[in-house]
């Protein structure tokens, strides 16, 4: 099994391979040599250097790996190339299994605006908007004004909120076109955009499906995404606070009946908005893993890596709807080095300090290390931490004492942001919608801290002070090289 | 030993004596405080204080304690200089730099331009993000220091507003 | 909430205790002072000397600091004074609340005699044997006559296979009852030992019970602990491979019946041996926490000390029995600090190397890290694996996928046993009983590796001579102490 | 630079190139060995040597590979004695040494007794477990080293069969 992936989603697979007794063969960039993937892995192989178009994305140069290797199967991972249909068609005639759908799925519920199509076929209610991506900034402008402003622009090829903009009226509506349209390019290698009609206060709820090669689709109760900055998903948890038995089914069906009338295979995700009516509108599917997946695993019971390969492998589905019962609550918090207090900017660079939160109920899905220098050439996601308990209240408050636990030193983190969110009394009492965390942070109101005495820290910092010299050499051996540490030393001799 | 340290701009001389584990009895500007410590491993270091624990993670020039992270510097009390100058005023020309390692996407202004406080300037692409950098001030653009497609480091200066 | 132990445990409840809300205050002795349960402590105080009598044991010293420490509840965790009845009813004089059953109940289900009689009270089928504790090695000799040989010397107020001893004939009695009466005294404090008829082959499986102050009381399934080596339990699961629903509902309605007749609150365990037929025996109650207590929340989705806390809060129970379903499948390794390759003879000291497994279904309770010294004042185990799936298969695998990725340099552990006992082909189709572990070892069978090219081999050692001053410095630093290191290269520099 | 090693019990020489990280052109016993190297962080590296894999992890003397430990020795080429003496025969004078730190509990024979191989010499507590150290060989006690209540420290000698 080959990885065409990185970090802590490549890692995750290759433990689930091992678990199932594949071997596993990891590929890295020249910034990834040190990532925590290559040393979990049987084999390993460069591909290029450190940017994703020239390392990540090269289909080619992966395909060339998996025949040198004698490697007959490929998991994407997220991102990257998983869900490009011309990478998943290149497998199949290199006589690769692609794990994930067939590339003919791919094309219909990948591209958004194929995806509404086929949504539309599938009688699944959707928001007002173009069906086909926009020609230029005049349609925009011309489509928004027949459905209505506020609207939003969507990246046909893409996800993570990347090529979004909202629009709430028409004078901004060309440069959000051209903004987004460039983002989408290049996050996805595809301008194409669309639009449709902003609907107010919405949650976003998805449903998670894995559907197997003999007609068979499950769906594995919902993720609420709701917590979302910047239209990039910050806190999801399962199952959602609003969604009932009846809600759920009435969801999974309608997004089972989507996959299974493109031909879908393996995992996949139905993204929906819903209003405070509980009405669901279709949004899009996501044709792959997706990073949240490990929420709906604790609630679920289920592995769903060891599932897709089972499925690649041509089995049944070994699992019933009926036999899928959700139990307990899941919280997942997406750490990233960025600073907070400086717009979120990204904070890569090398972590000084490492101190990992644990114990029961808490998991983490995560591929970094003390000493490991966060590249900036991808996404600054560094960890899932995810909590799990038989309450939601609980799992709020197992977050929030794994929170306390974690220290991550040398670049900024979001860890304090978290702490700010599951604090505040909206979150708890699971008022959320899309727009929730935007405006909490315009709120700006500080968070309530436990005191600590002035002396006391002033202590611990004169105290780490009158050791800073041998602990600037732990750092220096950390994190460089130790041969170089050596060099020096043998060279200031001399 | 002694260390002048500034905690969160405040002053702060901390006396220890030579064995620096254990039970420590060190003075904080004169103020007897006897603490339990134990270095766990280096950097991460528990304090007892009358019986409450302190865990302590040092990061950087900071301390991280219950979560919250004090931000310190040693000082050294043979230099006169103190701090270095107050900074450059509201008033004056303002520099807008890169706050981290990137890549220039578009630039939103020219030199010459009059700019609103909060106008986006220059937009910056890193780790698959673009950032757009805003004005910090009303005022007029005196330069703009970067092209489309320059790399730039984190501190760089990309736009002087004045 | 003062946790009255130290180790894994303790760091378990004090994580417990924080998700609540509560504030801790954590014990230690002089050997402790480093241990990781201090640093995750609100408070922590010095107990007293390394030896548990001087320290761990001594209930007055810990009421003392309970008292100046103004708290209000006390958590034994398991072992120390976690079955003394005479700590129990202390603390209620001082007007604390003692995390587990009253004095009462304890006395009647903890002493292994006394709850043979009121098993044989409530109709519980049991071994048969001596019903009181044993005057002398005579008295040994004439009961065992009585019920044939082989037979089973046990502890009356002991557990954890402390004062155990199996005997074969007369003439080996007499040893054995002195070698048990004397480990029994020095573990428990009381030396009186009883004798039962070893069953063979016999499973050992316990039921999970807890219990509200208002009557109410459910089983939580039950574990199978039958991997043990020297009567202590090596490896357990949940659920037992050979209990069945039926089966199952016998044994915790039995099991739930003895409690509810001795007034039982709070954690308890009810062990039992299982023969081939599916007969049942009661062994012994545990009135406590127990190590294994992991596996059960594992496959029932509850916290058993958020649990713990709640009912000693005086709460009735959240959940009816009904309510309890057991999903997948949960294994625990106890990981020891003991020499495999010489006899499992403890083996104390520095971990100089920590290299922890993660990911998902990985879940270890653990407090030791990197730098920290084995103390030798205390039993040497020092993490609990548990891995969790939706099979036992894949549990299994998954655990093998994590004792691959686990390295603890420095001291000898039991991990290479674990390796051999879950590819072994008895163990992975639950061919197992409590004379399973010994027969294994008797085999001496190796285990199959994988082979590493012996060139790697000697490049790596190389490569890590070649650096072996910079890592010397490290060691010593991560070690011993910053300061101490820096002063002795400052009198270098003389 | 060259190493010379003891690798369970085989004697090997490894040449290593001046720079140890990266790609790294090594001999080992003269033949040819060229491995991608990569320090992750101290004692544990990740070694790639025509695209297989090998996390290796220092641990004392010895390196943990895909879960299995190797001892090695590092031998100094200029020392012609090799290793020590080829150790005490099973003829001789056998002790019996304490596996690891704890405290005698009960001694179970005394000097003069004739022992059987794997009799019960002498009983020790550690970490709460009492241990039996058993005879290695049949004979007679030649001395008790110990007294009940005697703590002992790892390889300290207890008894001695001849």
């Amino acid at each position: 099994m080959l990885i065409a992936n990185r970090g802590e989603i490549a890692l995750r697979v290759i433990r689930a391979c091992r678990e199932m007794g594949l071997a596993t063969v990891a590929v890295y960039s020249d910034a990834d040599r040190g990532a925590l993937h290559v040393p979990h892995a049987d084999e390993a192989y460069r591909l290029g250097p450190a940017p994703a178009a020239e390392s990540y994305l090269r289909g080619d140069l992966i395909l060339e790996i998996a025949r040198r290797s004698g490697t007959d199967a490929i998991h994407p991972g997220y991102g990257f190339l998983s869900e490009n249909a011309d990478f998943a068609e290149a497998c199949a005639v290199a006589g690769v299994t692609f794990i994930g759908p067939p590339a003919s799925a791919m094309r219909v519920l990948g591209s958004k605006t194929k995806a509404r199509q086929a949504a539309d076929a599938a009688g699944m209610p959707r928001v007002p908007g173009s069906v086909t991506g926009l020609a230029d900034a005049e349609e925009a402008v011309r489509v928004a004004a027949g459905i209505g402003y506020p609207v939003m622009l969507k990246a046909a090829a893409g996800g993570g909120g990347k090529g979004m903009r909202a629009v709430f009226g028409a004078a901004e509506l060309p440069a959000a076109f051209a903004a987004a349209s460039s983002e989408a390019e290049r996050s996805f290698g595809s301008g194409e955009v669309y639009l449709e009609k902003l609907i107010e206060r919405p949650r976003h709820i998805e449903i998670q499906l894995m559907a197997d090669e003999h007609g068979g689709c499950v769906y594995l109760g919902e993720r609420e995404c709701s917590v979302q900055r910047r239209h990039q998903k910050v806190i999801e948890e399962a199952p959602s606070a609003v969604v009932g038995e009846e809600l759920r089914r009435r969801m999974g069906a309608a997004a089972a009946r989507l996959a299974l009338s493109a031909g879908y295979v393996n995992a996949g995700t139905v993204e929906f908005l819903v209003d405070a009516a509980e009405n669901f509108y279709f949004l899009e599917m996501n044709t792959r893993l997706q990073v949240e997946h490990p929420v709906t695993e604790l609630v679920t019971g289920l592995d769903l890596v060891h599932m897709q390969l089972r499925v690649a492998m041509g089995e049944p589905l070994a699992i019933a709807q009926e036999d899928i019962v959700l139990r307990g609550h899941a919280i997942e918090c997406r750490i990233y080095a960025e600073d907070p207090e400086n717009n979120f900017f990204p904070s890569p660079g090398l972590i000084t300090r490492l101190v990992q939160p644990g114990g029961p109920g808490i998991r983490e899905d995560c591929a970094v290390y003390e000493g490991w220098r966060v590249p900036l050439d991808y996404d600054p996601m560094l960890s899932k931490l995810v909590a799990f308990a038989p309450t939601r209240e609980m799992a709020i408050d197992r977050m929030l004492r794994a929170l306390d636990e974690y220290v991550i030193g040398g670049i900024k983190t979001n860890i304090g942001l978290f702490r700010r969110i599951l604090m505040d009394e909206d979150f708890r009492s699971a008022r959320i919608d899309t727009g929730y965390l935007e405006r909490l942070l315009a709120e700006g109101t500080a968070l309530p801290q436990k005191a600590v005495l002035e002396d006391v820290v002033a202590l611990a910092a004169a105290l780490f002070s009158a050791s800073t010299k041998s602990e600037a050499v732990v750092a220096e051996v950390a994190v460089e090289s130790r041969w170089a540490v050596a060099g020096r030393r043998e060279g200031l001799r001399l | 030993m002694t260390v002048w340290l500034d905690v969160g701009g405040k002053k702060v001389r901390v006396s220890l004596p030579g064995s620096r584990e254990g039970v420590v009895a060190a003075e904080v500007d004169g103020r007897a405080l006897t603490a339990d410590v134990r270095m766990l491993r280096p950097g991460v270091m528990s304090l007892v204080v009358e019986g409450r624990q302190y865990r302590c993670v040092l990061d950087g020039d900071g301390v991280v304690i219950d979560g919250r992270r004090f931000g310190f510097e040693v000082e050294d009390p043979r230099s006169l200089q103190g701090r270095r100058g107050a900074g450059a005023g509201t008033d004056g020309p303002r520099a807008v730099k890169a706050p981290m390692p990137g890549r220039v996407v578009r630039i939103l202004v020219k030199a010459g331009d009059e700019v609103g406080q909060g106008q986006g300037l220059v937009v910056i692409e890193a780790m698959k993000m673009q950032n757009e950098l805003k004005s910090p001030k009303a005022g007029r653009v005196a330069k703009v220091a970067v092209a489309v497609d320059d790399t730039v480091g984190s501190g760089d200066v990309l736009v002087v507003v004045e």
